[in-house]
C-alpha cells in the first residue's frame, strides 16, 4: 500500500518513536544506578502503537494511560524533560515529583494520566469520551490498556457502558503478550480480545502493532467512525515488550532468546525505516536519532540537577481548596 | 422560605444546577428509568428515591444518563468526564455498593489531583443514599461515610435536614473538589423549611442546633434529628447541651467543636457507623488530643455495635442508635464526677 | 420431542413451580397489609428456570442466587415455612430474621445464599466450582443472574476466570427484559446476552424460559459438558416477571397491558399442564394445587405466629469466634 | 529458632498449611507466573513478593491458581470457595487493590455468616501487601488496614516481625472467619528468629514490646520497628515506655491497652495511615472513652498526614511517620504537666 502521509508526517513520527526509544534504553541503564526510585514500567518495543494512535490525535482530543505509560506521553506531546524530571521526583517533574514514572499526566495536553490501577482507564476514557461528546466538535478519547487489563471488571464494564451511551471512545489494547509474568493466552479465556470486545457490540479491528503503518490506517477508519458519532471501537495491536515487565523483573517466564528475536524481527523503528526507504534517505533519520539522543541527554542532566521537592509539598495540591 | 422534603430539596437544587451549568450531568442507574424496554413511559422512574425526578424531559438523555448496573464505571464515568471539563454528578443506589466502586472513588478521584502535582481538577460529586432504618438489611443499609472520611483527597457531606440538603448539594456541585455526598434513606420524606432560591453552605463549617452549658452533642446526618429528640426530654430535667450537627466529616469544622468543649468539657458523640474507625471514635480521639485539658469525663461514643445491620424490625431497632442512648450518654457524662 | 421424564419428576416439577407460584402470590397480598418489611423480590413469572435446571441438581451441586431469589431457593429445596418465616423477621427463619427476603441461604442443601449485591453472585459461584472441582467427584455450580447482572463487572470477571480455571460452573441468565425499570435491550450494548457471554469461551445455549422443558433440556446438556470437566457455560432463558421489580414498584416502564398479555402467553405452569396433556391427568395436578396452597397457609400462618428475634441477637452470629 | 526473612516465614507456613490440609489452596495474579507465554519456566515468579514460591511444584495448578488481573473476582472465587468447604488464600497484590475488590470482602466474606443467622462459615484469607516507603506512589502504598477494620465480621492482622508473620498467617489460615492479613512490604526482607515447627499467636492478644511506667506507645505493623527506634534513644535520657504491638486491630486487645494505659497515663499511638477515622484516632476515642480517669496528658496520635502517599523520596520521608516523631510525641506527653 502506498504511504498517504506527507514527508514531514513522516519524519515527526518517526522522531516520536524514537523518542520514546531513546527515553526508555536511557532509563534502563539510570535505573541500574539506583538514582530512581519505585516501580518503572518501559515502553520500548511497543512505539508504533502509541505514535500510530496519536499521530492522529490533536490536544483537544484525550488519552487515558496505563502503568506503561511513557510512551503515551511523548506520543501526545508532553514535555520529555520534564516527564524525565518526574520520573527523577523532582521538584521540576511534570507533577512536581508527586505521581512519578505511573502518574504522568499533562491535563493541558489531553493526556488525563498513567495510571496504576489496571484497567482504571477504561472507564476514565468512556467518561472524557462523554465529555466530548457534549461538546459535540468531534473530539474522541482513547483508552490505553495491555492484553491483561482486558480482564479487569472495569473495562469490560467501561466497553458496555461505552456502547450503551454511545460514546466516541476508542479502546486501544496492546497485546505484548504477557501480563506481568502471565501469559495472555493463558489469562483471556477465550484467546481472542478482538473478538470478545467486539461482541460487547463495537467495530474491531486487529493489526500489526510493530508496524507504524498498519496501526496509523487502522486508526484512521475507527477514528472516522467514532469522530462522526457511530459509537466506540476497538482495535487490537500484536506487539511485544522489549524489557521486562517492570525493571528488575528476571523474565523467567520468556524463552531464552525471546527479547533478541523480537528486537530482530519485530522493531518498529527498523521496520518504518524500511517502508520509507526510497523515499526518505537514511541520513535524515539518522540527524534525527542524533537530535533525539542530545535531547535524551538533557532531559537526564536536568532532571538530575534540579532540587527535589520541598518537603512541606506533602500536604499541598490534595485538594483545589480545603475549609 | 417553602416546606418541602429532603428529596424535594436535592431534587430543586439538581434542576437548578444543571439549569445554571451546562457542564453538570447526571448519572447512574434508572436516574431516568424506562430507557428500552416495551412502551412504557420514556422517565419510568426518576430515580429510585426520585431525587433526580423531571431532568429528563427537561434536559435530556445526553445529560440525564440511564447506565447498566455497573458501579465502578458509573463513578469512573463522571470522573472521567469531570477531569476533562464536566460536573458529573453520579447517583449510586445503594451506599453500600460503594464496595465496587470504590477504585474510581479512592484510588481515581481522591487522588487525581495530588498525583499530578496540581494540574488535575476533578469536580465530580458521588451521591450515595445510605443508613439503616428501612429494613434493607446487611448490604442495603451500611454508612460507609466512615470509609470515604478517612481517605485524603475526598470531601465527605451529609445534610441532616431540606435546608441543609439543599445548601450542602449546591456546595458540593460548585466544589473544585470531589464530593461523596451522603444522602439517609429514612430522610427523604421529611419536610422543613428551606431557603428560597439560591441556597449555598460553606464546607467544613458545623451548625449550632442547639446551646447548652451542661455537654457537648455532636452528631451528623439522621442522628441529629435523634439527638434533638433526646435533648428534648433532657430539658425537661435541666440539662441543657450543645448539639454540633457537623454537616460535613471531611472537612471537618475543629474549631466548633474545641470551643463546645471547651465550655461543656463533657461529650456525647452519635454516629451511626459500627464503633471501630467511625466518625464517633475519629472525633473522639481528635478530642482527646486537642481537647484533653478541657474534659471533666470520658467521652461517651454513641454507635451501631460491631455488627452487620440485621433485616428485622426487632434487631435493625436495637442496631441503630436512637434517643434513649443519647439520652442515657449525656446523662452519664453529666453526672460524671 | 418426547418427554423423557418419569411421570414421579414430571409431578414433583410441577409441585415445586407451583409452590414458587403460590408463595409469590401469596407474598404480594401480604406485603400489602404491610406486615412484611424490607425489600422483596418475587419470582412469579420465571418459575420454569429455577425449577428446570434445579431438577437436575443433588444437595451437593451448588447454587448462588440473587434479590430475586425465593424461587431457586424452593427449587433447590429450602424449608418453606422456614423460608416465610424469614421474610416475616421471626427467629425461626433460616437466618433467624437476620437476613431476609434478600439474604435466604440454607447452606446444608447447597444453596449458597440469595444476594443484595446484583452480580456477587458471579465470582462467589465460580469459587463454589472449584470447590466441586477440588473434591473431583463431579458436582457443579450454578450462578443465577439477570439479564441487568451481566453488565456487573464481577459477573464479567467471573465469566473470564471460570474459562481460565476450567471450573464446572454454569451461568444461568434469566433474561426477563429489565433491570429494575431500565429494558435490557438498552443495558446489554450487544442486545446479545447469550452471544457476548459464548465470546469468553464458553458453551452457551438459549432457550425459552417460560418452558419448563426446554430449560430442562438445555441444562441436561450444558450440565453434561460442566460435570464433565469440559469447563463452564452460560444459557440465556427468556422469561418474563409477573410482579413489579420490587413489591411497591409503580411499572411505569413497562407498556400498559404488557403483564396482563404475558400472564395470559408466557404462563410456565399452563404451558407445562398442556405439555403434559393425555399423560398426566388435570385431576391430579389439581391435587397439588390444593396441597400446595395449604402449604403456603401454613407457612403464613407459621410465620405470623412466630416470635421475633430476641434483641440480643443483634450481636451473635458475626464471627464464629472473636477474641 | 531459625533466622529468617518475613517473607520466608510467611512462605513456610503458606508450605506447611497446604500440607496438612488439602482444603487449603492459594490463587491470585502471578501466585505462581509462567502460566501460558513462550516456553520460559512454568513457576516464573512466586508471587510478586515471592511469598507463595515454591508452591506450584509441590502443589499443583489446582491449588496454586494464577488468576486473571480481576481483583474482585479473585476475592470472590476465595470467599465462594470457602464457603462450600476451602479454604481460600487470596492474594491482592497490593493492599489499594481492594479499592477493585470490596464488595466481596465487605459485602460477601464480612457478611455471610450473620446474613445466614450463623449456617455459613467463610474461612477465607486475603493476604495484602501494603504500606509505604518504597516510593511506589499514591496508588501502590497505602495503608487500607482503617477502612477494613472498621468492617464488622472481618479480622485483621498485621504482623511486625518474622516470628509474628509465621504465628499470625499460621492462626489466620485456621480461623473460621474471614481474615485481611496485611503484609508491609517494606518487611519482606526483615529478618529474625523465627520458632520452629508449628507456632499460632491468638488472634486478639497484643504483645508488650518494651516495658516502661512513662508512657505507653501502641503501634502495629511496621510503625513498632520505628517505634523501638524511638524507645532507644528515649531510654539514652532515661524514659522508659510500653510498647504494645496490636498484632490484630481487629480483635483489638482492649485489656492490654488499658491495663498500660492505668499504670502510665500517657499515651503515644502511632500509625502509618492518614489521621481520619485511623487506628490512631480509634484508639485514642477508645481510651478517652474507657481509660479517662487514668489519662495524665493529652493523647499523642503519630500518623501520616491527611494527604495520598507521594512518589518521590523527598516527600514520602516527610509523609511515613517515623522514630523522629515518635520520639518528640513521647517527650510531649512525658513532659505534659
Ligand atoms: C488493579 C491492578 N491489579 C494488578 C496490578 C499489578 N500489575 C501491574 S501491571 C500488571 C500487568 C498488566 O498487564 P497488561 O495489561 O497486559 O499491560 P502490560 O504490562 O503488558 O503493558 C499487573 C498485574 C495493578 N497495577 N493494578
Ligand atoms: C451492585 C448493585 N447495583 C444495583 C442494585 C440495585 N438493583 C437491585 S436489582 C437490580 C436490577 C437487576 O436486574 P436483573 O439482573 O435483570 O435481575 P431482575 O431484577 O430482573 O431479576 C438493581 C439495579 C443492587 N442490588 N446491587
Ligand atoms: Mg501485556
Ligand atoms: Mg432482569
Amino acid at each position: 500500500m502506498a504511504i498517504q502521509q506527507s514527508d514531514d508526517q513522516l519524519l515527526r513520527a518517526y522522531r516520536q518513536m524514537k523518542t520514546i526509544r531513546e527515553f526508555e534504553e536511557r532509563l534502563h541503564k539510570e535505573i541500574m544506578t539506583g538514582e530512581i526510585a519505585g516501580f518503572t514500567h518501559l515502553y520500548a518495543g511497543q512505539e508504533a502503537v502509541a505514535v500510530g494512535v496519536c499521530e492522529h490525535l490533536d490536544e483537544k482530543d484525550l488519552i487515558v494511560s496505563t502503568h506503561r505509560g511513557h510512551g503515551h506521553c511523548i506520543a501526545k506531546g508532553c514535555d520529555v524533560k520534564a516527564m524525565m524530571a518526574e520520573i527523577y521526583g523532582r521538584a521540576t517533574g511534570l507533577g512536581k515529583g508527586k505521581g512519578g514514572s505511573m502518574h504522568i499526566a499533562d491535563f493541558d495536553k489531553g493526556m488525563l494520566g498513567a495510571n496504576g490501577i489496571v484497567g482504571a482507564g477504561g472507564p476514565l476514557a468512556v467518561g472524557a469520551a462523554l465529555s466530548a461528546k457534549l461538546d459535540g466538535e468531534g473530539r474522541v478519547a482513547i483508552s490505553f490498556g495491555g492484553d491483561g487489563s482486558v480482564n479487569q471488571g472495569a473495562v469490560l464494564e467501561a466497553m458496555n457502558m461505552a456502547v450503551v451511551i454511545k460514546a466516541p471512545a476508542i479502546f486501544v489494547i496492546e497485546n505484548n503478550g504477557y501480563s506481568e509474568h502471565t501469559g495472555a493466552d493463558y489469562a483471556v479465556g477465550s484467546r481472542d480480545i478482538s473478538a470478545r470486545s467486539e461482541a460487547f457490540g463495537m467495530k474491531s479491528i486487529k493489526a500489526d502493532g510493530c508496524d507504524y503503518f498498519a496501526v496509523y490506517d487502522a486508526m484512521a477508519e475507527l477514528l472516522d467512525h467514532a469522530r462522526a458519532g457511530k459509537g466506540p471501537c476497538v482495535a487490537e495491536f500484536m506487539t511485544t515488550r522489549f524489557f521486562g515487565h517492570f525493571e528488575g523483573d528476571p523474565q523467567k517466564y520468556r524463552a531464552k532468546d525471546e527479547v533478541k528475536r523480537h528486537r530482530a524481527e519485530m522493531d518498529c523503528l527498523r521496520n518504518f525505516r524500511n517502508r520509507v526507504e526510497g523515499r526518505i534517505v537514511a541520513a535524515v533519520l539518522d540527524a534525527i536519532d542524533e537530535e533525539v539522543l542530545a535531547l535524551i541527554d538533557e532531559a537526564v542532566d536536568g532532571a538530575r540537577s534540579a532540587p527535589g521537592p520541598d518537603a512541606a509539598e506533602v500536604t499541598t495540591d490534595v485538594y483545589v481548596s480545603y475549609q | 422560605m417553602a416546606v418541602m422534603t429532603y428529596r424535594e430539596a436535592l431534587n430543586e437544587v439538581l434542576h437548578r444546577e444543571m439549569e445554571r451549568d451546562p457542564a453538570v450531568f447526571v448519572c447512574g442507574e434508572d436516574v431516568s428509568g424506562g430507557a428500552g424496554g416495551t412502551s412504557g413511559e420514556r422517565e419510568a422512574s426518576g430515580g429510585i428515591f426520585g431525587v433526580t425526578s423531571g431532568l429528563l424531559p427537561k434536559f435530556g438523555e445526553d445529560r440525564v444518563i440511564d447506565t447498566p448496573i455497573s458501579e465502578n464505571a458509573i463513578v469512573g464515568l463522571a470522573v472521567g468526564a469531570s477531569l476533562a471539563g464536566k460536573r458529573g454528578v453520579a447517583e449510586i443506589m445503594f451506599a453500600d455498593f460503594l464496595g465496587l466502586a470504590l477504585d474510581q472513588t479512592m484510588n481515581q478521584a481522591a487522588k487525581f489531583r495530588y498525583m499530578s502535582g496540581g494540574k488535575a481538577k476533578c469536580p465530580v460529586v458521588i451521591r450515595v443514599p445510605y443508613g439503616a432504618g428501612m429494613n434493607m438489611a446487611a448490604q442495603h443499609s451500611q454508612t460507609m461515610y466512615q470509609i470515604i472520611t478517612s481517605i485524603p483527597g475526598l470531601k465527605v457531606a451529609m445534610p441532616s435536614t431540606p435546608a441543609d440538603a439543599k445548601g450542602l448539594l449546591t456546595a458540593a456541585i460548585r466544589d473544585d473538589d470531589p464530593v461523596v455526598f451522603f444522602e439517609h434513606k429514612a430522610m427523604y420524606g421529611r419536610k422543613g423549611e428551606v431557603p428560597d432560591g439560591e441556597y449555598i453552605l460553606p464546607f467544613g463549617k458545623a451548625s449550632l442546633v442547639a446551646e447548652g452549658d451542661d455537654a457537648t452533642i455532636i452528631a451528623m446526618g439522621r442522628m441529629v434529628s435523634f439527638a434533638e429528640k433526646a435533648l428534648a426530654s433532657l430539658a425537661a430535667d435541666g440539662v441543657n447541651c450543645d448539639l454540633i450537627d457537623l454537616r460535613t466529616t471531611s472537612p471537618l469544622d475543629e474549631d466548633a467543636i474545641l470551643d463546645s468543649v471547651e465550655k461543656t468539657g463533657r461529650v456525647v458523640v452519635v454516629d451511626e457507623c459500627p464503633p471501630r474507625c467511625s466518625i464517633a471514635s475519629d472525633i473522639a480521639g481528635f478530642i482527646a488530643s486537642h481537647g484533653f485539658s478541657s474534659l471533666k469525663a470520658p467521652i461517651q461514643q454513641v454507635t451501631a455495635p460491631h455488627a452487620p445491620v440485621p433485616f428485622s424490625k426487632d434487631l435493625e431497632r436495637a442496631y441503630v442508635p436512637g434517643p434513649t442512648q443519647i439520652e442515657t450518654a449525656v446523662r452519664r457524662v453529666v453526672g460524671y464526677k
